[in-house]
């Protein structure tokens, strides 16, 4: 392997694992449920990718690099996907306060929700949500 | 030096999992550092150079006791926190821990007796004698040759806990008063699953199909088996049996029933007859040992995956109807 | 110390703190995590013994892999019986929660 | 090799510290999920550090199952509620 | 060794079946087709042990059949003494005699009980001949799990003291599972006959037997770790409290058995003897005493469990302690009279209970007319509990006394065993005297069943006529391992 490959590949694994660290901290310092899952999705997505060409560009094997671009490939769809159902399901549990969005946003919101089929519209009811919200998970 | 800060990450991460699993005020965060404990184990033992271990625990601690422990957990109605203890009260039992701890590491790791000092023949013993077990990778020999006898029962260890489950569910049987509100009760709510989930899974249960069965296959000469690559087809079975797009795995349907029952019944069935008409209980004849491993372990893996999807997932429909 | 001590250490350590969570803790929920936790510290103790030798010993790994499948069926039944009892109680009628009650009823 | 591997293991810690805390259950999830995608990332590291293919399967298989657990306890959490219980939470 | 294979491998075939053949609902046919083929089974399987006890018992060797046919040590291995035979007919014949009653009972038992029953005698017939410390972790294991589903038959009311049975009991089964690992640590093998030559006395193997006797001693319900017994035993539907009784706690005594008498160096095994011993009279006493005290009949008799099992432990320890082979006959020979009485003590209780429907032991006034055979089942089956000659109890207690009465400065144990004869006496006696009560008698709420309580009473009569083997029991019995 060239000198110039393996540079590469440490600059993206080092890159890579920027990324994990991003999403590490986005984790722990960000207010709510939805900007962190932005956050760890976004990172762990990239870095995995990052982190994946890194090894592949040191692992010589053809199938090595496949079984990697593989790995990658399901990590981005499960992150992703688990981050769609992961808002959906705090949307449904615990509905953005309408008056704290412009009013489309809240509206789409809304419809997304009532398309979703399993529930009413008395559901959106921000005070008591989140006195029920607080006693469920707060304790 | 990198090794041993890894190795003092590794031991940080899984005790202080392990506390707070116990010790959350509020048992959902325990259950969920529970299942997250069982990750860092999963690379504690690739740490720890055992492969077949990892690859259990992968499928194990990170997939199926995580969607029982949810299963539990939502009997509970409302998560309450029950603070067991504060941080003052805990330092005597942590005191007590450490201390107990210590004078365990003591007796085993140090002094001329200390178990770092021995060298166990059996290891030799197995590189020995694989080659007339007829499998190459060693844990593999040990579990479906060397060691056969305890897999055939941990086969009926699975039949049995699936017999167990069965009994909480008295739907058809004459029991108490009480019995029949309580199948009601115990009726999960199914819901429709979103779209996109419904997409993934229709990705993701091929693959875990593919993989369960490329680890089987690859199980007499690399780490794999029976057991893991079951319990990944469990995995797969239950994810599809919870958004509802498998057929249900009825108790009363006798395949579902021949395919739990068969691993052990075959398993069975090759002691007794080499017992009978061949050399002893569990000795296979030696040329096609192979064949008769390989053969136990695919409906052996059969079973392990059915009834440990039925275990994790059956609710009262899949036992009473 | 070689790692193989240090993990032998680390899973004693985790089977005490199931130990000790078993001992002082209330809920069945929390104990059935305890019980798992002293079954993970066993298996780490059989796993940090197989590095003693080189390769790693096959048969304490064959032990540990048995010993997981032997508690991963025990843990699917004590949660599954955990919750249907929680279950039970919560919707049950009259008082019966499995203590023998004084005035003359009967026995299944 | 190994420190990327340790850099990687500390970054687990943000996903503990989540699971831990919460405070909804999509954190706890989250916190699972991220901890999956670190595990799988290290034992990437580990394949490529002590050059044995077998934990790229073992990742392989993480990656599978970590995706598997998050459907299965989003939908659980959906589906799940005994109707007592969600009459007492109004949902 | 053959015999006893087949003696292992019925039951557990016979459990596949069952299973595959399920059905939905049992009429009363349908128990008696199912109740008539375990029946068959143990009746061949009683019949197998049989022959393997002949077998054990002509030849003067310990015979060994290496699983798979490889080398010593790396093959798990079975092993036939007489013992191990005699605990095979044993467990045959229990279920037999549940078999029975669970046929042609009126009251029956539920449904999956019959899978689980076979479960039960399947893993107990694998623990008797296993000689491998891991192997024998996995039987325990299949025990408990069969023991806790059966208790969870009897209906959501005892879930709860299930539950508690099964976390117990699989923390116990994770200590001994330490203690099994420490010991590979330390000499690298698990086959019981092979640690016995080179196990030394050291500190490790200090810690792993002490590890694995906790864990044992829960599994068996030894005072002061049976605080689960009761609960679990007296929820339990009638013909399982029996099995439990009378199997289920024996196999964690076997065990610890084979562990003090056989791997750990005599040295140690002198040293804990004692130890054994004292557990064993303040378990006979405070058992008695908790037995005496609880108003709730089925209670009394799992409490007599853990006094009992005391005379148990303690002929165990005093055979430690002097190592003196013929205590040997005296420990099994508590284990299977008392095994023989708890099963008609259980029949009979149940009996009782359902017939005059109450729980209390009040409720018995007037038994002895009201349910004749089942009481008299009771006071014979307690007789033998309490040792009057010539019962089983009392053939076993005499072996105990023999070497104790004849020499003096023993006799403070002789005073233990005393005291807690007089402690099962007053529980037995207290709840004769209630039945005689024809004063106020309390009505049955139905009519007596009367081949249930016959059949309570073949045990009963079956653990008087063990005096009439007496001597080839002790003699079988007598010459160790």
């Amino acid at each position: 392997m060239s000198n110039l490959a393996t540079a590469l590949s440490w600059i993206l694994i080092a890159a890579g694992i920027g990324f994990f660290l991003t999403g590490a901290l986005g984790l722990l310092r960000f207010p709510d449920i939805f900007t962190r899952l932005h956050a760890v999705t976004k990172t762990d997505t990239a870095g995995m990718g990052l982190l994946a060409a890194g090894l592949a560009i040191q692992a010589a094997d053809l199938l090595d690099t496949l079984l990697l671009l593989f790995i990658w490939f399901l990590v981005m769809g499960s992150t992703s996907i688990s981050c769609q159902l992961l808002a959906r399901y705090s949307l449904e549990r615990d509905p953005i306060d309408e008056f704290s969005l412009p009013n489309e946003q809240a509206d789409s919101i809304k419809t997304g929700i009532s398309k979703t089929g399993s529930k009413s519209a008395q559901q959106i009811k921000p005070t008591r949500e989140n006195a029920t919200q607080g006693r469920g998970d707060h304790g | 030096m990198a090794e041993l800060v890894l190795d003092i990450t590794l031991a940080v991460l899984l005790l202080s999992m392990a506390w707070g699993a116990l010790h959350a005020p509020i048992i959902n965060n325990g259950i969920g550092l529970f299942v997250a404990f069982g990750i860092v184990l999963a690379l504690t033992w690739a740490r720890l150079g055992a492969p077949d271990l990892a690859l259990a625990e992968a499928a194990i601690g990170a997939g199926l006791t995580g969607v029982l422990l949810l299963h539990a957990a939502r009997a509970i109605p409302v998560p309450t926190a029950t603070t067991v203890m504060r941080p003052l009260q805990m330092m005597p039992s942590i005191l007590l821990i450490l201390l107990v701890l210590g004078l365990l590491t003591v007796i085993t790791s140090s002094g001329p007796d200390s178990v770092f000092q021995q060298t166990p023949p059996l290891p030799d013993l197995v590189e020995e004698r694989i080659a007339d077990s007829g499998v190459e990778h060693p844990v593999t020999a040990v579990l479906m040759n060397f060691r056969a006898w305890d897999t055939l029962l941990e086969l009926f260890v699975l039949l049995l806990a699936l017999f167990g489950v069965r009994q909480l569910f008295p739907g058809q049987r004459v029991i108490t008063r009480t019995g029949t509100q309580l199948s009601a009760a115990d009726k999960p709510v199914k819901v429709q699953p979103w779209p996109p989930l419904m997409a993934w899974m229709g990705v993701l249960a091929p693959l875990l199909v593919l993989t369960g069965g490329y680890l089987l296959w690859h199980g007499s000469t690399a780490p794999g088996g029976a057991f893991q690559a079951g319990a990944i087809l469990a995995a797969a079975a239950a994810v599809l049996h919870l958004i509802q797009n498998l057929p249900a795995l009825r108790w009363s349907l006798w395949p579902v029933r021949a395919l739990i029952c068969g691993g052990a019944l075959l398993f069975l069935v090759v002691a007794i007859s080499t017992a009978w008409l061949g050399a002893g209980w569990l000795h296979y004849p030696q040329p096609g040992n192979k064949l008769l491993i390989v053969t136990i372990e695919v409906i052996a893996t059969l079973s392990i995956a059915v009834t440990l999807a039925l275990l994790v997932t059956g609710d009262s429909d899949d036992f009473t109807r | 110390m070689n790692s193989g001590a240090f993990y032998l250490s680390v899973g004693m350590a985790v089977f005490l703190i199931g130990l000790h969570g078993l001992l002082v803790l209330q809920d069945n929920l929390r104990r059935v995590i305890a019980v798992n936790l002293m079954g993970a510290g066993v298996f780490l103790v059989l796993v940090a013994l197989a590095t003693r030798t080189d390769p790693v010993d096959p048969v304490l790994q064959a032990l540990a892999v048995t010993g997981l499948v032997v508690a991963i069926s025990a843990t699917a039944f004590a949660l599954r019986l955990v919750s249907a009892r929680i279950r039970h109680q919560q919707h049950k009628t009259k008082p019966d929660d499995g203590r023998l009650s004084s005035h003359k009823d009967k026995p299944r | 090799m190994g420190w990327v591997a340790v850099v990687l293991l500390i970054t687990a810690f943000a996903g503990v510290w989540r699971t831990a805390h919460g405070p909804s259950t999509a954190d706890r999830i989250l916190g699972v999920q991220m901890l999956g995608t670190v595990g799988i990332a290290f034992l990437l590291v580990l394949a490529q550090w002590q050059q044995l293919d077998v934990w790229r399967d073992v990742a392989l298989v993480l990656a599978l199952l970590a995706s598997v657990i998050t459907v299965a306890m989003v939908q659980l959490l959906r589906g799940g509620r005994p109707p007592d219980d969600e009459s007492q939470e109004g949902l | 060794m053959n015999y006893a294979l087949v003696s292992v491998a019925l039951p557990m075939i016979t459990v596949v079946l069952l299973f595959l053949v399920a059905a939905p609902v049992y009429s009363r046919l349908q128990t008696l087709v199912t109740g008539g083929l375990v029946i068959i089974i143990t009746v061949i399987s009683l019949s197998t042990s049989w022959l393997a006890l002949l077998e054990a018992a002509a030849q003067s060797t310990t015979s060994y059949l290496a699983i798979g046919g490889w080398e010593d040590g790396l093959a798990i291995r079975f092993r036939l003494t007489p013992v191990v035979a005699l605990m095979l007919t044993f467990t045959a014949l229990i279920h037999l005699l549940l078999a029975l009653y669970g046929t042609f009972s009126r009251h029956g038992v539920p449904k999956d009980y019959w899978s689980l029953s076979c479960f039960l005698h399947g893993s107990l017939a694998a623990l008797w001949l296993s000689a491998d410390l891991f192997n024998l972790y996995v039987t325990l294991e299949l025990l408990s799990l069969s023991a806790v589903a059966l208790v969870a038959l009897a209906g959501p009311g005892a879930w709860k003291p299930a539950a508690d049975y099964l976390l117990l009991s699989l923390a116990a089964s994770l200590c001994y599972l330490f203690g099994v690992a420490l010991i590979y640590g330390r000499y690298g093998l698990l086959d019981i006959a092979m640690l016995t030559v080179v196990v030394n006395d050291d500190l490790i193997t200090r810690l792993a037997l002490l590890l694995m006797t906790a864990g044992l001693m829960l599994k068996a319900a030894l005072w002061p770790l049976h605080l689960w017994l009761p609960a679990a035993h007296a929820s339990a539907p009638t013909a399982v409290s029996a099995l439990l009784s009378a199997l289920v706690v024996k196999a964690p005594l076997f065990i610890l058995w084979v562990l003090w008498s056989q791997v750990a160096p005599p040295v140690m095994a002198q040293q804990i003897g004692p130890v054994f011993a004292l557990i064993g009279i303040l378990a006979l006493v405070f058992g008695g005493f908790s037995a005496m005290r609880t108003p709730y009949l089925k209670v009394l008799v799992a409490y007599s469990t853990v006094a009992q099992l005391g005379y148990a432990l303690m002929a165990l320890g005093l055979l430690l302690a002097w190592q003196q082979p013929e205590m040997n006959s005296a420990l099994w020979l508590f284990v299977i009279a008392h095994g023989l009485a708890k099963t008609s003590l259980f029949l009979a209780a149940g009996q009782m209970q359902t017939t005059l429907g109450t729980k209390r032991i009040s409720g018995l006034r007037g038994a002895t007319q009201t349910t004749p055979i089942a009481m008299f089942a009771f006071a014979v089956a307690g007789g033998s509990l309490i040792g009057l000659p010539p019962s089983g109890g009392f053939l076993a207690k005499w072996v105990l006394l023999e070497p104790l009465l004849s020499q003096p400065q023993n006799w403070p144990w002789v005073l233990g065993i005393l005291l807690g004869t007089l402690v099962s006496a007053a529980y037995i006696f207290r709840l004769v005297v209630m039945a005689f009560d024809r004063a106020r008698i309390n009505p049955p709420d139905i009519s007596s069943d009367h081949v249930g309580q016959w059949l309570a009473l073949v045990p009963a009569v079956l653990v008087w006529g063990m005096a009439l083997a007496g001597e080839q029991l002790i003699q079988l019995l007598g010459e160790g391992i």
